[in-house]
């Protein structure tokens, strides 16, 4: 390992690091400024990221231009969930060291997992950032939820990570190696031994990203955890999984069944994710089961890899991850230290608190695909690629399904500035900045790629070849 | 020449913009005498314009409609027939309004009336003297916006205002005929030009021809109240009296025949065309006389007895007498005006008494009344010498002329209807003015300029045979000379000499005869007699009385299922069906979301069934890809 | 080698549905379930094993060796987790935590 | 002649700016209303100035044949979509009628909104920036991006400002529009990818679109999916129904909008990108066009007889009126096609006019219901003047306005297809009894409920008076707007090459 390969993992070693640092930090001075140190680990892991572009590569790593894309978006949600949580970690009183210790960790196995050049270092990765979730979704030890949450997110975990291993396991034994690029280079046809692996890993990554049929732990765990875990929840981990995805794929390229397989999951998803966000009461829940439905249009992009498909899907979860961290945000904000949790309860808050109501509304119309949020461009892209591959059917199931979110995206907008606030407490919270901070750069950013997303367009085509 | 037909147009036109938007402003004297002012003036334009007509002119005075082959300007068109019309409209018009000025001194809202009437005229005028049909199109509609307005002038009876409306609908009815024809030519000529129209004829099928014919047949029946739209008419009487006698007896219904005659070069080629006019107008005239002579409200006698003579004027349009035609136009405008001025002298000194069996022994209390009434009662009823003898027998000569079955039996039925307008005519003014006065009404005093206007008109009306004495007198008529030259006016079929003579004996005995008639029964001993056996309805008078219920029929075959067809249509298919059916789709989306949602137990395992169930499916799916 | 591979596969598929059949049919005992994943993921090892075999690398061994590692953590958290719900609800059965549901 | 085509940049962003000018301080409405006012000012008079100059633009021959003026750039390369603004005669007139429109919507309001004054005018001048701009795309992926841009405001200004079932309203508006929308957006991506197959150029400009050969059927689907966005825009019976609760619970402001312009996108879109891009899949489509139109004039004038809300009653009306445009693309003559395009224009004064005109008496009765009025010549007489005016206007009456495009659509359609004239033409007959049921009962006959009813003030008289004049002028001279779209007409009939 030269000096340079050191420069180019640094990022990673300052996160992993900065984790241990925060938990000795944590244990000799209880309650310092913990979160701001943690803040300043990620943002220092972004900054070399972003300045120092290089490319390295070690056995199972690989720094490359795709990493290191992920490793801005990565710390970037990283930086605004902590943000997030640093207010409302203190008003629930989630204190302690473990909150942002486990967080870096989380972003290092996030990392490391978009780095992986091997199936190893991928699993691991992957498995690390599960593993920090674990916690962070139970963190909130005196909420029956967070417990329940906690146990239904272990429980899915470790028997999705089961079968990814299994997958791991045959494609390792009809292979031979675990390198992504070895296996992905033999042009053998496939033996059932080996799709079978495939076909294992895919549902374990359906896992990660909320594939129908293995959702349905996402809305309880999105509604259990405290809210800035789900934010990063709902969209780190759902970005990491999506590089996974992408690493992993090429693997099953020549294989028509991948195809189809993904068909399947993309149509149950969309369908099952739309229709059952329509009867949600809670705002939580709810935004649950629209990342259930979005994931679907993550599916729909990834069946129609070979036209377009992974910078659909690349574009499209950024633009989801921006609109995730700023409704989950804003609900951290608008929950306001309490149970806040019903649709009905955000009656008129839009004026109350008005920029978390703006920043949810926004988030709300990026992630119904109206433009001019990110979501629209998002969608677009990911329509784009579906019809240039062929998939008409499943486009229009996808336009049909959007029409059905439109409704219960709307409910909630409704709700913040339509209808009365029937006399609730009158004194409002004034935003803090940091909170403030962390609503403003994803909104930004949705308004940002929904007008202008050449920039990242062009970049997604860079990294995407 | 284009200067007074800007005039001509104008001044009517700024005089009710005036009254409109600054009447509120103005002391009353100074918008009355706008009011009046334009039109005199108009009719010194009028004037001034027939000293120097020389010919036919065509004015363009501004771009209206224009896009591609279609150009509407704003011209106007100013030939013989136009001319009189012109002449005619002003001068009635501006004695219709200085009488008004009496008529309304004593109403608040005079200046919405003004700016009406003056913006009729304007209306009436364009109708006239346009060259093209879209602005005919504007002039009819305005008028029939004007009329609409007047009827339910005193807004607040709720039976004047369903009056207005429905003499707009009604005519509008005919008046989408009429539109549709004016496209239907703009079709099929590329030109919407009367006088391009006109030279059109031979170019178009016969058949096109025929249905372009009754379209405008159809347009002319609603606005000069033909059967069957007729219905109208008699409602329209709720307004004020001179607008009674301005739109609804001398100008605005007159227009159809205007119409019908202004193209008759096209439509006039078809044979159905002229036949469907003639019967349109003789059964009209028939039909109308018979109601009229059952009525006991006075205006809607003289409202019957129009639609009756224009009845006759359309008979005359369908034989092709259109001199003849516009002759009877022009004296009808004269003594139908004089009537209904006259009818309103009446029911103004009756405190707005309008039933004619409560009138009686009149004739020396409204002496200035009742002359000058009764010259018009006479041209009326076609006594001999009279201008309105001397149209009608130009109408009737011309309908011998044609000869057949069909206008054999339409000259016969003419002349029964000139017995009956004889008849009725003579009833209306026996019972109102002669005999004794019934009940306690005591005349009121009358404005004098209401009762000056009716002495030109009698003249007018009494002397209007001199505009065209018949041929056999040995001179060409000054109107069949001064109308010759319009295509389509020119070499009307005459019958001889000698038939003319022997028609008019007959319709002058006819005349004579209703006179008698009505003589012996509504004056005398026998006047008490008939008055009591009408006043309780004789039986079958209940139907003339009722316009043959027609009225009664529209309601049972078009306005109810209208309205019920209205209600349906918004509750049943609108509410019920279409939303309900979208409500129900989203009802229904939102219960198959509950399906998913449901599959959400929050019971751990079943998380784990459904990863393992994807295990399941995927494998069983691998497995079955491998062996097929 | 001693053992066809398929034999091992075989061997691997069984205990790996076994321990998820279990898992689905244990769920009134948390502790059950977490035997059973414990079940799957050495049904996982056999076969980085066997395949290590197979090919004659050591990346299976290398792989069977994390998963090791990385078990022992889960479980020492799903043990936690375990005493934590347990004090909550004295109960270890996983159907009763389902308080969130729809 | 200064041609910057940027001005249409700032025709567009102009109103944005002003938005965002107003955000901040949305809680003062004594700083709002005057800003906002002098933005939308400012953009009149903008739109005026371009309009008094047009021959002059025309003359200098920009880059695309019959347009004035032109702007384009390099947006977003990845996916071939360019901004590409473009402004004909046809755009001008649109141009005026929205800067115009949103000036009455905000006199209208200026004191009927007294809740979140601010907000209420920032949400007005985003959207002025959205529907500026769905009338200057020529770029399909730009125009869709505005045709939805605009929505969100409308959703907002019904759903916060509206009464009755305002939020059902709203939501219903949103629904339908998204609904013809969406499959828009894909049959604007499938062109898309279809001329990319073809040239391989991937563009969205539209007038490199038309020049795609597509096969008889793909063209079916697509202009299909055109045609069910625009028809739910129009409305074209029967997807009408969000129409007539969408006016009925808006804010004044928002119905003079909806009518105004939101309606008109529809028929703007079908005769600026759905016919030309799809000419034959069009002329297939026509007679069931017609069909939807005249059923649409006949059955909405029906059902706006029987109406008891004087707002729904005009709401269908403007579902007849709009048939009238509908008819008049569906002929896709030049007579038709410039009434059509006049018409689109009078029937926003008008209907606008009327609606702003209801609204006064809902300020003041609290009520829009029919049966509670009458007699309101008596008590209020301006208000009734200008009531019936526009009464008239509606119904049709030649010398105003709406007359003009009515009967130019009318004489183009009858040549090409004389039934479908002939039957609209039973329409006008059908106007005119609601219409007049209508004013008979409101303005005629004797008061029926006493109502503290105050005739107009001196904001809402010069804003009828000049709503009348331009009734009335372009009821009379109608010639310079008939010029300002003469050469975009003829070059849309003359066909796509």
């Amino acid at each position: 390992m030269t000096k340079a390969d050191l420069m180019a993992f640094m990022p990673l070693i300052i996160l992993a690091g900065g984790s241990v640092v925060v938990l000795l930090a944590g244990a000799v001075r209880p309650g310092g400024w913990l979160y701001e140190l943690a803040l300043a680990f990620v943002a220092a892991a972004l900054v070399w990221t972003i300045a120092l572009p290089a490319t390295a590569a070690m056995p199972g790593l690989a720094v490359t231009p795709f990493s290191r894309f992920f490793a801005v978006f990565l710390d970037g949600t990283g930086l605004v969930a902590l943000l997030l949580a640093s207010g409302y970690n203190k008003r629930r009183g989630i204190v302690g060291e473990e909150y942002p210790a486990t967080l870096l960790f989380a972003l290092a196995g996030m990392g490391a997992a978009c780095a992986a050049s091997d199936l190893l270092m991928l699993f691991l990765g992957l498995e690390a950032f599960t593993f920090a979730f674990y916690i962070l979704v139970a963190v909130e030890r005196d909420s029956v939820r967070g417990g329940e949450a906690g146990l239904k997110y272990l429980l899915n975990g470790t028997l999705s990570a089961a079968i990814l291993a299994m997958g791991i396991a045959l494609v390792y034994c009809s292979r031979g190696t675990l390198k992504l690029a070895e296996l992905a280079l033999q042009a053998a046809p496939p033996e059932p031994l080996f799709l079978a692996g495939v076909c294992l890993v895919l549902v374990g990554l359906a896992f990660k990203l909320s594939w129908v049929p293995a959702h349905l732990w996402t809305p309880d765990v999105y509604q259990g955890a405290p809210a800035p875990v789900t934010a990063l929840l709902s969209t780190a981990s759902k970005g990491a999984s999506v590089a996974a995805l992408l690493l992993v794929l090429p693997l099953a390229a020549v294989w028509r069944g991948g195809h189809d397989i993904l068909w399947g999951l993309a149509l149950a998803t969309l369908v099952c994710g739309n229709m059952a966000a329509l009867v949600q009461s809670s705002i939580k829940r709810l935004l649950a089961w629209s990342s259930v439905a979005q994931m679907g249009y993550v599916a729909l992009a990834f069946v129609a890899l070979p036209a377009g498909g992974a910078r659909a899907a690349l574009f499209y979860i950024v633009a989801y991850a921006a609109a995730g961290l700023a409704s989950f945000g804003a609900v951290a904000v608008l929950a306001d230290g309490t149970d806040r949790d019903a649709i009905e309860q955000y009656r008129g808050l839009g004026y109350r608190n008005p920029l978390a109501g703006a920043a949810l509304a926004v988030a709300l119309f990026s992630l119904a695909g109206i433009p001019p949020a990110a979501g629209f461009m998002a969608k677009f892209a990911v329509f784009s690629a579906a019809l240039r591959a062929g998939e008409t059917a499943l486009a229009v199931v996808g336009v049909l399904s959007a029409l059905v979110a439109v409704f219960f995206y709307l409910r909630v907008v409704v709700a913040l500035y339509m209808r009365p606030a029937d006399g609730m407490e009158a004194a409002v919270r004034p935003l803090s900045i940091s909170e403030g901070v962390a609503l403003a750069i994803p909104t930004a950013a949705i308004l940002f790629l929904g007008l202008y997303p050449s920039p990242l367009l062009d970049l997604l085509i860079r990294i995407s070849r | 020449m284009n200067i007074y037909l800007a005039l001509i147009l104008l001044l009517p036109l700024l005089g009710g913009l005036c009254n409109a938007l600054l009447g509120r402003l103005l002391p009353r004297r100074v918008g009355v005498i706008v009011a009046c002012g334009v039109i005199w003036g108009a009719f010194a334009c009028a004037v001034l314009a027939f000293v120097g007509f020389t010919g036919p002119v065509r004015v363009e005075l501004g771009s209206w409609l224009a896009a591609f082959s279609f150009q509407a300007p704003i011209a106007l068109y100013l030939d013989q027939l136009s001319l009189g019309l012109t002449l005619m409209i002003t001068f009635v018009c501006g004695l219709i309004h200085l009488y008004s000025v009496g008529y309304m001194q004593d109403d608040p809202a005079w200046a919405r009336y003004f700016a009406l009437l003056n913006i009729f005229v304007f209306a009436m005028l364009t109708l006239v003297l346009a060259e093209n049909l879209p602005l005919l199109y504007l002039g009819w509609e305005g008028v029939g916006f004007c009329s609409y307005a007047l009827i339910g002038f005193w807004y607040t009876e709720e039976k004047n205002a369903t009056a207005g409306r429905k003499a707009f609908i009604t005519t509008r009815i005919g008046d989408t005929a009429f539109g549709i024809a004016i496209v239907w030519m703009y079709q099929l000529s590329g030109s919407v030009s009367i006088t391009h129209l006109n030279s059109m004829g031979a170019l178009i099928p016969a058949a096109v021809v025929t249905t372009l014919g009754l379209l405008l047949l159809a347009g002319a029946a609603g606005k000069s109240a033909q059967l069957p739209l007729s219905v109208w008419l008699p409602d329209a009487m709720a307004g004020p009296t001179p607008v009674s006698a301005q739109i609804h007896a001398a100008t605005m219904v007159t227009a159809g025949v205007y119409l019908l005659a202004r193209m008759f070069p096209l439509i006039g080629s078809s044979e159905t065309v002229r036949a469907a006019i003639a019967l349109t107008g003789g059964i009209t005239a028939f039909y109308a006389a018979t109601c009229a002579c059952c009525q006991r409200d006075l205006k809607r006698i003289l409202a019957y007895s129009t639609i009756s003579q224009i009845g006759y004027m359309v008979l005359g349009v369908g034989v092709g007498a259109l001199p003849g035609a516009t002759f009877h136009l022009l004296t009808h405008a004269f003594f139908k005006a004089l009537l209904f001025l006259g009818a309103g002298c009446v029911i103004t000194a009756l405190h707005h008494q309008q039933d004619i069996f409560r009138m009686g022994g009149l004739r020396t209390k409204l002496a200035a009344v009742y002359w000058p009434f009764l010259a018009g009662a006479l041209c009326l009823a076609g006594f001999p010498l009279t201008g309105g003898f001397f149209s009608k027998d130009a109408i009737l000569g011309g309908v011998a002329a044609q000869g057949g079955a069909l206008y054999g039996g339409l000259l016969l039925l003419g002349l029964f209807t000139a017995l009956l307008t004889s008849f009725y005519t003579f009833r209306m003014v026996f019972v109102v003015f002669h005999g004794e006065q019934e009940h306690s009404l005591s005349p009121g005093p009358l404005p004098q300029i209401m009762t000056l206007t009716l002495v030109p008109l009698a003249l007018l009306g009494l002397c209007g045979g001199l505009l065209n004495l018949p041929a056999y007198l040995g001179y060409e008529g000054v109107l069949d000379g001064f109308l010759g030259s319009i295509p389509g006016f020119g070499g009307v079929e005459q019958a001889s000499h000698a038939d003319e003579i022997a028609l008019q004996i007959v319709a002058a005995t006819l005349s004579l005869a209703g006179l008698g008639l009505a003589w012996s029964r509504y004056t005398g001993s026998r006047r008490a007699d008939a008055l009591a056996r009408e006043a309780t309805g004789p039986s079958g008078a209940g139907f003339l009385l009722n316009g043959w219920y027609l009225d009664n029929l529209y309601w049972a075959l078009v306005i109810n299922p209208f309205n019920h067809l209205a209600r349906f249509l918004w509750k049943r298919w609108d509410e019920a069906g279409i939303d309900g059916t979208l409500d129900g789709l989203a009802r229904l989306t939102a219960r198959l979301g509950g399906l998913p949602a449901a599959w959400s137990t929050g019971r751990v395992a079943t998380s784990l069934f459904g990863l393992a169930s994807g295990v399941a499916i995927i494998l069983v799916y691998l497995v079955w890809v491998t062996l097929s | 080698m001693i053992v066809p591979l398929e034999h091992i596969l075989i061997l691997a598929g069984l205990l790996f549905f076994l321990g998820m059949g279990g898992m689905l049919a244990w769920r009134a005992n948390l502790i059950m379930m977490l035997v059973c994943i414990e079940v799957m993921l050495n049904a996982v090892m056999l076969v980085f094993v066997g395949g290590s075999a197979r090919w004659g690398t050591a990346d299976g061994q290398l792989f069977a060796i994390f998963i090791m590692a990385l078990t022992s953590a889960e479980v020492s958290l799903a043990l936690a987790m375990v005493v934590y719900l347990h004090r909550r609800r004295k109960t270890i059965d996983t159907d009763r935590f389902s308080e969130m549901k729809g | 002649m200064m041609a910057d085509p940027h001005l249409l940049t700032i025709l567009v962003f102009f109103p944005l700016a002003g938005c965002l000018l107003v955000l901040p301080v949305w809680k003062r409405p004594a700083a709002a209303r005057p800003l906002a006012l002098g933005v939308m000012t400012g953009e009149l008079l903008l739109a005026l100035w371009l309009y008094a100059s047009w021959q002059g633009l025309a003359a200098l021959k920009p880059i695309l044949p019959g347009y004035l003026l032109v702007e384009d750039a390099p947006w977003i390369g990845a996916f071939g979509i360019r901004y590409t603004l473009g402004l004909d005669g046809i755009s001008l007139l649109m141009v005026m009628l929205t800067a115009f429109s949103f000036c009455v919507a905000l006199a209208v309001s200026w004191r009927a909104i007294g809740e979140k004054v601010g907000l209420f005018l920032a949400l007005l001048l985003a959207m002025e920036t959205g529907i500026m701009g769905v009338f200057l795309a020529l770029d399909l992926a730009l125009f869709y991006l505005f045709w939805e841009v605009m929505l969100i405001p409308m959703f907002f200004l019904i759903g916060i400002w509206g009464h009755g079932r305002h939020i059902y309203s709203t939501v219903k508006f949103f629904l339908f529009t998204m609904f013809g929308s969406l499959l828009m957006l894909l049959a604007i991506i499938a062109l898309h990818l279809l001329h990319a197959q073809q040239s391989g150029v991937a563009t969205f400009g539209l007038h490199q679109l038309i020049a795609t050969r597509l096969p008889a059927g793909t063209q079916l689907w697509l202009f299909g999916a055109f045609f069910l966005a625009f028809a739910i825009k129009f409305p074209l019976f029967p997807l009408h129904t969000w129409l007539p609760d969408a006016h009925t619970d808006a804010p004044t402001a928002g119905s003079v909008i909806l009518a105004g312009l939101l309606l008109k996108t529809g028929s703007y879109g079908l005769l600026r990108f759905g016919y030309p891009l799809f000419p034959q899949a069009a002329q297939t489509l026509t007679p069931l066009f017609y069909t939807l139109a005249i059923a649409g004039i006949i059955y909405a004038s029906l059902v706006a007889f029987a109406q008891e809300d004087m707002k729904r009653l005009i709401a269908y009306s403007s579902i007849g009126h709009m048939g009238y445009v509908a008819i008049g693309i569906a002929a896709w003559q030049p007579v038709a096609l410039s009434g059509s395009i006049i018409q689109m224009a009078n029937h926003g004064v008008t209907t606008g006019a009327l609606f702003a005109m209801v609204g006064m008496l809902d300020e003041r009765a609290h009520t829009r219901e029919i049966g509670a009025f009458g007699g309101l010549w008596g008590k209020i007489p301006l208000w009734s003047f200008f009531f019936l005016l526009f009464s008239m206007a509606s119904v049709g009456l030649p010398g105003l306005n709406n007359f003009v495009g009515e009967f130019l659509v009318l004489s183009g359609t009858f040549t090409k297809s004389p039934l479908a004239a002939g039957l609209a033409f039973t329409g006008i007959v059908l106007t005119l009894v609601y219409t007049v049921r209508l004013v008979q009962e409101v303005v005629f006959q004797t008061e029926r409920k006493p109502l503290p009813l105050a005739d107009l003030d001196r904001r809402e008289i010069c804003l009828l008076a000049l709503l009348a004049l331009l009734v009335i002028l372009m009821g009379v001279h109608p010639a310079p707007l008939l010029d300002l779209i003469h050469g975009p007409v003829k070059i849309l009939v003359g066909g796509a090459p």
